[in-house]
């Protein structure tokens, strides 16, 4: 019998709001698959796509960056500044060949971490469908 | 939940009920349930029924399912909806209702002669016939089945409808009716011998 | 020197140990470049646990630690401490988060184990990358800002004040009280709201220490813990503080009477006004939107009749700016709005009122004298109490309110008192879970109040019988009956639910707060930070965080006030240490991280044509590292090299 | 300034049949509103309760059916009878948050060579002719205006129940509002969107007729003259059951019904014939000549 695929995330998540929902979740005894390796950072706006390439370009199958909702940022608006960021990197990823999928931002607030379970869920299944991501590029590695 | 067998009849009524009410959209929302009575005192017709709405789902919790198929109060349910819209705990009560008035008709818990299934499959069966259906076929052959001698006190109504132009005689049959029996077909394929199908027990 | 890192796996207990095979992790830790040790044990955040440490790294002479536990945000700082009092700087430190986020979220121990250890060889790789960092610390100004003079402000700021310390008040309305003011009875002792409230009231107004703004709003908040700077707006009253003394001239001789907010628009007021006689402070506000001055051009009738001359038609909105080390916010809460229930007629049906109104009707000084009274001025013969409006609903309120169940049984009291009219109570579940409150409802249990176990469905005015003609008709179905009655009654009172309020969104802006589910502020654990929030120095107190009665206000009040002080006494806090630092050599003058701080803590230095960075300002979010281009800009214990280290090794 | 809008127009099995009159009139009165009713071609029974009672998949297969003949037609679906409303609503939502249910229907439904994607908007025709067509311009055209007729709207259950997507599911107000417009005084009375029994009136007699008297006491005590109308089977049993009513409660209502469309037309000046009021059972044309100008 063929070993089912386990996808690799990893997820840069902001200590304010998405991290402490994924303690949530945990502390709540939520399941969901523990396919997701987090990384604290303070703000999402300290996610630059370096990060994210390096994180693809090392072995990991998708990228989750989690943040607070609009308006909620506890930096006034790094959150926003990733949103826009990110709409960038998406487009790098696209001339990468790399399905946009892999590569998700999504808010969390500190209290949702029925959602955070179910965007990580959601997330493992969709990357699950897609496949390993053989990404190991020479010129990744230039990049990252 | 884990796949049911094919012939529902091997689970419980309780399982079987619960399979097809949480595949409603929001339809597991009956786990909330506080028992706070909203659904009954809202509904205008649980004066009259064996079981109040609220006391449905407290027999379910309690495994008694039975004596509410077997009560009167699925069949005075007129669709209003006002327990639906009022449960503070977002039970889809009149989802309900109409889920237990399938399991009743499937599972046999009906007596022949009653009206509301009577009148119910009946209507399946024109519509199914014709893709429309035609009031007065239906309200004439409901009469027959259950009531003939009844039949008579309605007639001075019947004329004044009749005179009146209201009471075309000719059922019309859709142009699709063969199409739709194609895909009408392929659901009880889909759903199996009897899930959701509403199959009597006579006719599986 | 060669990095030597010591691994701990901690068990919690079953906690992880239960899902992650901690043996395994350790003896996989063990192997990870640079690992000089690596163990499990039972619990790693114990004496014994942190002794191991410390022993290690004299014994072993590590220079660096990983402890695979719990969540940062729970023991980061012991463990820190503890490499720091073995010689280690505490930045020398990884925390592997292998609990809340590992052992709790699956059952699957397999993929757990694996999980702890792709965790784990992050923070290994990570942490030898990690540098020393000194703590700044800087004082703490003790001044303090209160948001909210309810109860809970009102103890939080006594509490504060007498230890000798500054307090600023800041109240929206023009007197302090809150709700507290505005009720009669309070359950289940049943003393007078007033006798308990006005003396800590008028404390507030004459403490030394206590500087009360009413009348004015925070509007901007900004700073650190230790140093922020509130903006707080005075709104006009049109009366001088300082020449008026509260004499009431002014009230007596206006001409122009509108309906009191404070009574609920069931009494009036005059257009310059104090909500009720016991305001603190006691000078009258007047009314912009009404005052016939303001509204026609003419009269100034108050201004002739004030011996004191404090009218003053030309003030101005003033802005002040106030420095503070810490705040508490204690907005409080609004009432659920009981039009929304359509079913149960309020807002149509003229003798269903609110329980708020009830107060009002109730208390001796509301608008009928302390008479229960119906529209029509006659006392009613029957009164039906509905509990949990807006709560506990999942068309509204999801949450239960807490208060309403004892204060139902206080209006069931009280109309009982007064009247000599029978009462139904309808509820769904009674909740009587404070001291004194059991015996509370049994106390109205054996003065004949009628309970029904059952929720209004609605209040019809429509009669099926001559019993119900001229009636209120309350529909319930009596649950543990199993039928559905209809109770004829003069007078519904709706117990209404406690809602965040309208503004909280805005004020969780200004202060950096996050708000739970319900809208309500979120605090920093549920059980054992209750008052603190995400934010270092800023604290919640009271019905602004969920819905509480008094005596669980007023203790959040004082738990408010305490860890304020606690941290005044401190003298001086610790600086989050992760700011960024500009590297001039580099810095190629884009001026990209200008505008994209949003602390302004940024600046250009012309001369040389680099960025600046003021230290002080930083708050450490890292915008500026990942925008800036030429990679000048690094953020301290979260720099390029420790995030790429750790991206790496947890991808592989 | 002469303008369309065009819908695709769902009458119902029971407005083809024993409700000719409610059908008669929409068109009449639509025709003179520039809004273009296009029966849907060869539509089906919608699955309403009763088919529902029995068969819940095949309910929203023949729901889907019309909707996805409507969406060939890229316009909304008009109905005139709010059962039909909520049915087709409902599979329309079910669809969208069930995906094994939307799987069961589309495979179902390409067995007929149909394909539905979700896109058709299913509305009453009050709530068009109140939201879309608005105040002005139904003022504009009334010629005969009702003069205070004392009306009493009657909104039935299921117009805004369950959805609640229209109007106030206990309170709504759309038909006031739109008796206002045509010159009549809509009634006040609590009762306004209760149940009238539906279907109960044929297999549970005395329930219905309870719940249909305490409708018709509830209008007149308030003062109503009339009762509008916008569902067949609420007008049926407020209309033809009149009689059994007052022979089982020993009431004496003679209080006459009539559908909104027929209010609308009357205003606009169309004769009682061309909307269908000949048909009635309890006759309305002694109050009508009371209050309109011209009765024809």
């Amino acid at each position: 019998m063929q070993e089912k695929f386990e996808p690799k995330i990893v997820g840069f998540l902001c200590r304010w709001c998405a991290y402490t929902g994924a303690d949530l979740a945990g502390t709540s005894r939520i399941k969901y698959p523990p396919n997701i390796n987090p990384i604290r950072v303070n703000c999402t706006g300290r996610v630059d796509p370096t990060l994210v390439l390096k994180a693809l370009a090392s072995g990991a199958d998708g990228v989750l960056i989690g943040g607070c909702h609009p308006g909620d940022c506890h930096y006034t608006n790094g959150n926003i500044k990733t949103l826009r960021r990110f709409k960038l990197l998406q487009n790098m990823l696209d001339q990468f060949g790399i399905e946009k999928e892999r590569v998700r931002l999504e808010w969390v607030s500190a209290s949702e971490g029925e959602r955070y379970a179910r965007v990580v869920e959601s997330m493992t299944e969709e990357i699950r469908n897609l496949g390993p991501l053989n990404w190991k590029r020479k010129e990744m590695e230039v990049i990252a | 939940m884990p796949e049911m067998h094919a012939d529902r009849r091997q689970h419980s009524i309780t399982d079987v009920f619960l399979e097809d009410i949480y595949s409603i959209p929001g339809g597991d929302k009956i786990k909330d349930c506080i028992q706070c009575g909203t659904c009954s005192a809202s509904c205008p017709t649980s004066y009259a029924m064996d079981y109040t709405p609220r006391e449905v789902i407290a027999s379910l919790r309690a495994g008694l399912l039975d004596r509410v198929l077997k009560s009167n109060t699925i069949w005075l349910c007129a669709s209003c909806y006002y327990c639906t819209v009022r449960c503070p705990a977002g039970v889809k009560l009149t989802d309900v209702m109409y889920e237990l008035k399938r399991l009743a008709v499937e599972f046999g818990y009906v007596e022949k002669r009653a009206k509301a299934p009577v009148v119910s499959k009946l209507f399946v069966d024109l519509v199914d016939k014709n893709g429309r259906i035609a009031e007065v076929e239906l309200v004439s052959k409901f009469m027959i089945k259950t009531n003939p001698l009844a039949a008579l006190s309605m007639m001075p109504r019947a004329w004044k409808l009749f005179k009146r132009g209201r009471m075309p005689l000719i059922p019309h049959r859709i142009k699709g009716v063969e199409e739709l029996k194609k895909s009408a077909s392929t659901i009880e394929e889909i759903s199996g011998l009897h899930a959701g199908t509403g199959k009597t027990a006579e006719e599986a | 020197m060669p990095e030597k890192i010591g691994v701990y796996v901690c068990h919690c207990g079953t906690n992880i140990a239960r899902t992650v095979d901690c043996k395994s992790v350790a003896e996989y830790a063990s192997h990870l470049p640079n690992v000089a040790v690596a163990r499990d044990y039972q619990y790693m955040c114990s004496d014994p646990g942190q002794e191991m440490i410390k022993k290690d790294i004299h014994e072993l002479g590590l220079n660096r630690v990983v402890v695979a536990s719990c969540s940062p945000l729970m023991h980061e700082s012991t463990f820190r401490r503890a490499v720091s009092s073995a010689g280690v700087n505490p930045f020398l430190f990884q925390m592997a988060n292998i609990r809340e986020q590992c052992s709790w979220i699956t059952e699957n121990r397999e993929l757990a184990t694996n999980r702890a250890k792709a965790i784990i060889a992050g923070a290994v790789t990570r942490v030898s990358f990690n540098e020393p960092l000194e703590i700044k610390k800087v004082p703490v100004n003790p001044d303090v800002l209160i948001v909210g003079g309810g109860i809970t402000g009102i103890e939080a700021g006594l509490q504060i004040a007498d230890s000798g310390r500054k307090v600023w008040l800041v109240e929206k309305e023009p007197s302090i009280g809150g709700y507290m003011a505005r009720f009669d009875k309070t359950f289940p002792t049943l003393d007078c709201a007033a006798c308990i409230l006005t003396p800590k009231m008028v404390s507030v107004g004459q403490h030394e220490n206590i500087e009360l703004l009413t009348y004015s709003d925070v509007i901007d908040f900004s700073g650190y813990v230790g140093n922020f700077t509130a903006k707080i707006r005075k709104r006009p009253r049109y009366v001088d503080e300082e020449k008026c003394n509260g004499c009431g001239q002014c009230e007596q001789k206006c001409p122009l009477s509108v309906p009191s907010e404070f009574d609920c628009n069931l009494g009036k007021r005059k257009a310059i006004y104090r909500p009720f006689p016991q305001a603190v402070p006691g000078t009258p506000v007047i009314d912009r939107e009404h005052c016939l001055y303001f509204t026609k051009g003419a009269c100034r009738v108050c201004e002739k009749f004030c011996p004191r001359g404090a009218i003053d038609f030309e003030q101005k909105e003033r802005i002040v700016e106030v420095p503070v080390g810490t705040a508490i916010i204690a907005t409080g809460f609004d009432v659920f709005d009981a039009s929304r229930v359509k079913e149960y007629g309020y807002g149509r049906l003229p003798n269903v009122i609110t329980s708020l109104e009830f107060e009002r009707l109730t208390h001796a000084s509301g608008p009928t004298a302390g008479k229960i009274l119906l529209r029509n001025g006659k006392p009613p013969e029957t009164v039906a109490i509905i509990h949990c409006v807006g709560s506990r609903d999942h068309n509204y309120n999801e949450y239960c309110s807490r208060v309403c169940c004892m204060y139902s049984l206080k209006t069931a009291h009280l109309v009982h008192e007064k009247t000599d009219a029978k009462v139904y109570e309808f509820y769904i579940d009674m909740r009587a879970f404070g001291k004194g409150y059991e015996e509370f409802y049994k106390r109205l249990l054996e003065e004949d109040v009628t309970f029904v176990r059952g929720r209004v469905a609605e209040v019809s005015e429509v009669a099926q019988n001559p019993s119900e003609k001229g009636k209120l008709v309350v529909v319930a179905e009596d649950t543990l009956l199993g039928i559905v009655r209809r109770i004829p009654v003069d007078m519904v009172i709706l117990s209404l639910g406690l809602e965040p309020r309208k503004d909280a969104l805005e004020v969780a802006h200004t202060f950096s707060i996050s708000r739970s589910r319900d809208g309500f502020f979120l605090e920093k654990h549920p059980k054992l930070a209750p008052v603190s929030t995400a934010a270092d120095g800023i604290f919640v107190a009271g019905t602004c965080q969920g819905p509480k009665d008094i005596p669980d206000s007023v203790a959040q009040g004082g738990a408010a006030a305490a860890n304020v002080l606690s941290l005044i006494d401190r003298k001086e806090v610790e600086l989050e240490p992760s700011i960024a630092i500009i590297d001039e050599n580099v810095c190629s003058g884009c001026k990209i991280c200008l505008g994209l701080c949003p602390y302004h803590a940024i600046t250009f230095d012309e001369e040389k044509s680099v960025a600046v960075l003021t230290a002080a300002l930083c708050k450490g979010c890292g915008v500026c590292v990942a925008a800036c281009p030429s990679g000048a800009i690094e953020q301290q214990n979260f720099t390029n090299s420790q995030l790429l280290a750790e991206v790496e090794a947890v991808s592989a | 300034m002469e303008t369309t809008t065009k819908f695709s127009y769902y009458p119902g099995c029971s407005v083809e049949g024993m409700n000719k009159a409610y059908d008669k009139s929409a068109r009449v009165v639509c025709e003179a509103l520039g809004v273009d009713l296009v029966e849907l071609n060869d539509w089906n029974c919608c699955g309403a309760s009763a088919y529902m009672s029995i068969r819940e998949l095949r309910a929203h297969l023949l729901s889907a059916r019309n909707l996805a003949l409507a969406e060939k037609e890229k316009k909304d679906l008009v109905v005139v009878c709010p059962a039909c409303l909520t049915t087709l609503t409902k599979t329309n939502h079910y669809i969208a948050e069930n995906p094994r249910l939307k799987k069961t229907i589309t495979t179902a439904l390409k067995a007929a060579n149909l394909q539905y994607y979700g896109s058709v908007k299913v509305r009453h025709l009050l709530e068009v002719v109140v939201n879309d067509v608005g105040e002005n311009e139904i003022k504009s055209r009334i010629k005969n205006s009702l003069q205070d007729l004392k009306v009493a709207p009657y909104y039935g259950c299921q117009l805004t129940r369950p959805f609640g997507e229209v109007d106030d599911p206990e309170f709504p107000t759309m038909l006031d509002k739109l008796l206002g417009w045509i010159g009549a005084k809509p009634v006040s009375y609590p009762l306004k969107a209760k149940c009238c029994g539906g279907m109960l009136m044929m297999t549970k007699e005395d329930v219905g007729l309870e719940l249909t008297k305490n409708l018709l006491a509830c209008a007149m005590e308030n003062g109503a003259e009339c009762i509008a109308t916008i569902c067949p089977l609420c007008h049926m049993n407020l209309e033809a059951y009149q009689d059994n009513v007052n022979k089982h409660f020993g009431t004496d209502f003679h209080i006459p019904i009539l559908y909104f469309t027929q209010l609308i037309g009357l205003a606009f000046g169309f004769s009682r014939k061309s909307l269908g009021i000949d048909d009635e059972l309890t006759p309305s044309k002694a109050l009508l000549e009371k209050h309109l100008e011209v009765v024809r």
